[in-house]
């Protein structure tokens, strides 16, 4: 197996904050990963970096073997890396299908854009029944639930096969049930892709996470299994001991 | 926004043969010429609605395009009619040689050429340097703005080149017809309708291509759409120059109808009531702009014809009222009255009006991680 | 040299004229996102409070207007922002139409009210003359921008008001979930807003005309400020209008006035190349 | 859902309520349309800017030209028939101006109309009327030029206020001139006409500067003013640029002794709101102040405040406007018709005692003669004639008598 992606050094200072402070991540092809940490990690702010939303202050991100400095997003996601957002964004005014199938068609010509879409191309009718939005494929997306919504994204980035899938707290604020639906949607999208996925839910995590990469301010603290990442004291001073220092320290 | 879709061809075809039978056979000929030429602002509302409808490009400067086009159209009129000689405002503006801007222009085939690719050209040049820095929302629109200014300031500045404040006006010839004549005129009126339903059958099939729904997209969430891999800059750039495109046709055809084109059109002022314009008559179908052109420019006349003063408070409390009461416009009230009369819950036709710009990233991505 | 010297100067003076009547938007549009067309109509609601006070005042109109002007002007904005505008917050494009509609009403008022001519406000005695090429009420006006720079930086950061107003302008939800009642800060970012533009009002019935047009003359200026030295951003605004005056004078000392102005718009537009948010930014998260 | 239709109702009854109370305001012309049913009325268009920024100047014009109007009602109309006038907006808008000719004349079938102001909108109108062979009275003085023979000029050509203008000045020994103008046609031709003049007197122009219309800061142009140190400043600004022109250059010091600014567009309407302080002692260039003495002017002075207000003041393009109904009025009366060619033909050489003295239609360029008189702007606003040309000056819109000026109308 060769990394798909490779984190090297990076940091990201905002007016003085440092948000990542020389991070090293590497992320072999096929791989589920989590990434875990507490509120101020950085965890959001690295799949940003990846994506070329946020700039980094110094190192760098090679994916594929390809640096990613200086690419614009859409670049990036042409390279192949595709992302979800903590709060969904979904385009309401389209409906279920024409959302995926604008997914589908971003490797097209703008020109051939023009001409009205006939019919569904078998990417899109993947993608509907793998997310389980077939029924419905013609409703607007701003009808849709919020865990619909999730699925619907995560369904959009199937259509663009990307070597690599960044999750952002897919579950956040989903039913058990929902729950329960991503999970199952989450292991057969990793059969065959490579995934990155940021999640808080420790339920989820025990149940659908392999290998678990800790943040903490900015900082890998510990890589490893689920059982070896929860037995870690220092994960659980800084994940649950420090929910509980935050509590005094506001008292105070 | 699909109200024009569901009742289908049957309708354009009705407003078709409104506008081509009946209009010309009742209209008398000075009336026509006045359709003629809210049917001219129509083609930019037009564009506007492709833009700021659709694709959420709020352009408060469409008049510079519809400048370029008229000016363009005016220059090979006069060198036309000026048979070789000078135009007449450069004589009495001590211009002793034609500059070498106006030389092409004698040719009728640059002339039409630049009335599209001139305003297109400028737009996409304008475009992709802003659209590329993510200048947006109500920067792109005050930038527009800025830009209506200045360029009349420009035009009215170089008066040899331009007929400054005066503009270009009296046109003999077209093509070898006779301008003045009615039956020129009543061509040209055939020519301004057929030219806009054209125009709008075209932006339709734009709006309901896949081309479409990611200028909705983009309108919605322009960060998102670059996140499947597109490149909104280009998107929009290419959607401002078509509107750029149709106001410069729009500024041609306006150029014979009314027989003159001045800077008095294009500043902020008028570019800005084509776009109330728009928003009355519904911006979120192409139709409501085309209808909203055609309402206000009927309103203008008529009104000022009965009571010049009144205007101003009309224009501006009508404005208030549509963008509170009915931000939808006069489609979207026919739609609500439709629905309220049929009795029976209302079909998603007409979804609440969409964040329009930047402020929808309100709602969106704080970290929390 | 010494055209050129006196130019500076002039250019500053020009500067404190575009400081002024762009300030009030700098908040109202940095905080809120509000694009008040009818900024313009503020100005000139100052101005006719000075116009309307002279026949109490005479002379001193111009000083008494001053506190008047922004209490008249700032409730005017506070009726704009409580009957329209709070229900449309998250919709900027449309607050643009909508206040440019109140704007044309707005005129026809002045209209109808004053009557279509300019009407004259009577400069006090001592402020005529000037030294060098400095007239005393292009001072005063200077100065007057300069002191309201002072009493907004002071109202930002040393009131609580003040602080609960940035703390809006910077994360509105966040600021909202903290107990900051987001509405009365609004109200209370309006009313010093478009008070601020009753000042700026007063002031330039010193330097031009009062009549109706008035704001229709400035509004454009005073939106470029706003975009060019960023949204709610006190010394963006003091940069971006002291960079324009300065560009303007010069511009205009070698070219000609017409070719000045455009001279600044092509000079904005390259700007925002490199700056696409002006000249501070907010740093945000938010997303599209 | 329902919210939305309740909105719908809301707006469209607001709507309704508003066009209502609109309608209501408008009765003066439906009234006049009615009235001109009847056989023995006349109708005549007046076409001015009601609204937008020409309105200030513009409409004091119209309520001269109505004035004029009644005036010759009560007199037992022209030909025996009653003139109604159809009144309509340009709304300081070019082609608005085109498109109201063009009502006017198609739709309403006026016998003529008096209306415009700047000289856009003449030359907006110009093919308008050329073309359907109809007559337009223009009140108001001009760059020169033009000489349609569809349209009465009743305002001054170059040769009857810039001309004077400049012989005031020489006279007075100002030799260095610098011109300041709002950057439109008449500035820019009166400038040329002003340097063609110069050079062929001995005189100096330092300067040459121009803004845009609108244009409200002054303080470089104020500045290169100073530097360069003329003796005169000759202004051709326009309307609200004066205004902040005259402050700034007040607040720097600029006396009217110091330097004189000889303005050519500046009458008694626009002192008030410059502020007398800013421009008392200054002089301008007209043919016509409040303050003409003679019987026709009292009249109409009286008339003019009793219709209108006390307050009111009147000015060159009021009473141009004013004298052109007289003078089509007069025209019709010796060609027995309102017929067009038959006005023109019967036009040329009728004299009528006016406000301004006497005025007479020269019959080839269908301009008038007229006295040109500069005057110094009094503390209480009006304007005192401190020379005058001493005979009406015949009409030369193309300088065709100036030796010096032959280079400029050629082409």
């Amino acid at each position: 197996m060769s990394p798909i992606i490779e984190i090297r050094g990076l940091s990201v200072v905002f007016d003085g904050f440092r948000a990542i402070d020389g991070i090293d991540l590497t992320v072999e092809e096929g791989e589920l990963r989590f990434l875990i940490g507490p509120n101020g990690a950085g965890k959001t702010t690295l799949v940003d970096v990846i994506t070329g939303l946020t700039r980094p202050t110094t190192g760098e991100v090679v994916f594929d073997g390809r640096s990613l400095a200086g690419l614009r997003e859409h670049s990036i996601v042409r390279l192949g890396v595709g992302r979800t957002f903590q709060t969904s964004v979904v385009f309401e005014e389209l409906t279920v299908l024409e959302n995926l199938d604008l997914a589908a068609s971003f490797r097209r010509p703008l020109w051939s854009l023009t001409r009205r879409r006939r019919g569904i191309s078998e990417a899109v009718a993947d993608a509907l029944e793998t997310t389980g939005l077939r029924e419905l494929a013609d409703r607007p997306a701003g009808v849709l639930s919020h865990g619909q919504r999730q699925w619907l994204e995560i369904g959009m980035l199937l259509t663009q096969s990307p070597k690599l899938l960044l999750l952002d707290e897919p579950v956040a604020g989903m039913s058990k049930d929902e729950r329960e639906r991503t999970g199952e949607l989450l292991t057969s999208v990793a059969d065959d892709h490579t995934v990155i996925v940021i999640e808080h839910d420790m339920e989820f995590l025990r149940r659908y996470a392999s290998q678990v990469t800790v943040l903490h301010e900015g900082k890998v603290l510990i890589e490893g299994s689920v059982d070896q990442v929860r037995d870690d004291p220092r994960v659980q001073e800084v994940y649950l001991g420090r929910k509980r220092g935050d509590a005094v320290s506001t008292g105070s | 926004m699909n109200l024009t879709r569901l009742k289908g061809p049957g309708l354009f075809a009705a407003v078709a043969v409104l506008a081509l039978v009946v209009a010309p056979l009742v209209l008398e000929p000075f009336r026509l010429g006045l359709l003629a030429k809210y049917l001219c602002f129509a083609i930019v509302a037009l564009g506007i609605g492709l833009a700021w409808g659709q694709g959420g490009m709020l352009v408060l400067g469409q008049g510079v395009f519809f400048g370029l086009g008229g000016y363009a159209m005016g220059m090979h009129l006069k060198l036309v009619d000026a048979q070789g000689d000078l135009p007449d405002f450069m004589i009495w503006s001590g211009v002793e040689q034609l500059p070498a801007l106006w030389k092409p222009f004698a040719n009728p085939v640059f002339a039409l050429a630049m009335v599209v690719l001139g305003p297109m050209l400028i737009a996409a040049v304008l475009g992709l340097l802003v659209f590329r820095q993510r200048v947006r929302g109500a920067y792109f629109a005050i930038l527009t703005q800025a830009l209506a200014a200045a360029f009349v300031i420009l035009l009215v500045g170089r008066q040899g080149l331009t007929g400054g404040t005066n503009g270009l006006t009296n046109f003999f010839d077209l093509f070898g017809q006779d301008l003045a004549a009615d039956s020129t005129q009543r061509g040209l009126y055939f020519v301004v309708a057929i030219v806009t339903g054209l125009l709008y059958l075209g932006a339709r099939q734009l709006v309901g291509s896949r081309f479409g729904r990611l200028l909705v997209a983009i309108r919605d969430g322009e960060d998102r759409v670059r996140f499947l891999g597109y490149d909104p800059a280009r998107v929009k750039t290419v959607v401002f120059a078509i509107s750029a495109g149709m106001a410069g046709l729009a500024g041609a055809l306006f150029v014979p109808v009314v027989g003159i084109i001045s800077p008095a059109l294009l500043g902020v002022v008028p570019s800005l009531e084509l776009v109330v314009a728009v928003a009355v008559g519904g911006r979120f179908a192409l139709a409501g702009a085309i209808l909203g052109a055609v309402v206000m420019g009927y309103a203008k006349t008529s009104f000022s014809e009965q009571f010049a003063d009144g205007w101003l408070y009309l224009q501006g409390e009508l404005f208030i009222l549509v963008m509170t009461l009915a931000p939808k416009g006069i489609l979207g009230l026919a739609a609500s009255a439709r629905d309220a009369l049929a009795r029976r819950p209302r079909r998603p036709t007409a979804p609440k009006p969409p964040p329009t710009d930047d402020a929808s990233g309100r709602r969106v991505m704080e970290e929390v991680g | 040299m010494e055209a050129f010297l006196n130019q500076l100067p002039i250019g500053l003076s020009i500067g404190a004229v575009l400081l002024l009547i762009a300030l009030g938007l700098t908040f109202t549009f940095g905080q809120m996102g509000v694009i008040n067309m009818a900024h313009g109509e503020f100005i000139m609601a100052g101005a006719y409070t000075a116009y309307l006070l002279q026949d109490l005042t005479g002379r001193m109109a111009v000083i008494v207007a001053l506190p008047v002007a922004f209490l008249v002007a700032g409730l005017m904005g506070l009726i704009l922002e409580r009957a329209a505008i709070r229900h449309f917050y998250g919709r900027p494009l449309d607050t643009l139409l909508l206040t440019w509609g109140v704007s044309l009403v707005l005129q026809q008022l002045a209209r109808d009210l004053f009557g279509a001519p300019n009407v004259q406000v009577q400069a006090p005695t001592w402020l005529q003359g000037g030294i060098a090429s400095l007239p005393y009420n292009r001072l005063f006006i200077f100065g007057l921008a300069v002191a309201t720079v002072i009493g907004i930086w002071a109202y930002m950061n040393r009131t609580g008001a003040g602080r609960r107003m940035q703390a809006v302008m910077q994360n509105r939800q966040l600021a909202a979930v903290s107990g900051i009642n987001t509405a009365r800060v609004d109200q209370r970012t309006f009313f010093i807003g478009s008070g601020l533009a009753g000042v700026a009002g007063v002031a330039l019935t010193l330097i031009g005309p009062v009549g109706p047009a008035l704001g229709t003359y400035y509004i454009v200026d005073a939106f470029l400020v706003v975009v060019a030295g960023g949204l709610g951003q006190l010394r963006g605004a003091v940069i971006a209008a002291a960079g324009l005056g300065l560009l303007n004078s010069y511009a205009e000392f070698w070219s000609d006035a017409s070719l000045a102005k455009v001279i600044v718009f092509a000079a904005i537009i390259a700007f925002l190349q490199f700056r696409p948010q002006g000249l501070f930014v907010l740093r945000s998260r938010a997303l599209t | 859902m329902r919210k939305t239709a309740w909105c719908s109702v809301v707006a469209v009854a607001a709507l309704a309520a508003t066009l209502t109370a609109c309608g209501g305001e408008a009765p003066a012309n439906k009234d006049a349309a009615a009235a001109s049913g009847g056989d023995g009325d006349i109708k005549v268009g007046i076409l001015h800017s009601l609204s937008g920024t020409m309105a200030i100047s513009e409409v004091t014009v119209r309520d001269a030209e109505l004035l004029a109007i009644e005036e010759i009602n009560a007199a037992g109309g022209v030909l025996g028939k009653k003139l109604v006038p159809v009144v309509e907006d340009g709304a300081s808008d070019w082609p608005t101006f085109a498109e109201k000719a063009t009502k006017l004349i198609r739709q309403d079938k006026v016998a003529t109309t008096f209306g415009g102001w700047t000289s856009a909108s003449r030359k907006a109108m110009l093919p308008v009327f050329e073309r359907s062979k109809a007559l337009l009275w223009y009140p108001v003085q001009y760059e020169g030029l033009e000489s349609s023979p569809y349209i009465f000029y009743t305002g001054a050509t170059t040769n009857q206020q810039i001309i004077p203008g400049l012989d005031y000045l020489k006279e007075q020994g100002k030799k260095k001139i610098f011109l300041v103008g709002s950057d439109y046609v008449f500035p820019r031709t009166a400038n040329k006409i002003i340097k063609a003049y110069a050079a062929a007197n001995d005189m100096e122009i330092l300067g040459e500067e121009y803004t845009p219309l609108g244009h409200t800061e002054y303080s470089t142009l104020t500045n290169k003013v100073l530097q360069a140190k003329p003796d005169a400043v000759f202004n051709t600004l326009n309307g609200d640029s004066n205004v902040a022109f005259f402050k700034q250059l007040n607040s720097a010091g600029v006396t009217a002794e110091k330097m004189p600014v000889l303005s050519v567009s500046v009458a008694e309407e626009e002192v008030k709101g410059i502020g007398v302080d800013n421009i008392a002692g200054h002089p301008v260039a007209w043919n016509y102040y409040q303050t003409t003495e003679n019987a026709a002017n009292e009249k109409f002075v009286a008339a003019f405040k009793a219709k209108y207000g006390a307050d009111k003041v009147t000015s060159d393009p009021m009473e141009a406007g004013y004298n052109a109904v007289y003078l089509w009025a007069e025209a019709v009366k010796k060609a027995g018709s309102v017929e067009v060619e038959a006005v023109r033909k019967a036009a040329g050489g009728i004299a009528l005692d006016r406000p301004e003295g006497l005025v007479t239609i020269d019959g080839e360029s269908q301009h008038m003669y007229k006295t040109a008189r500069i005057g110094v702007i009094q503390p209480d606003g009006l304007i005192k004639e401190v020379w005058n040309s001493g005979e009406p000056i015949k009409p030369d819109p193309y300088l065709k008598g100036y030796p010096w000026a032959s280079g400029l109308a050629t082409g």
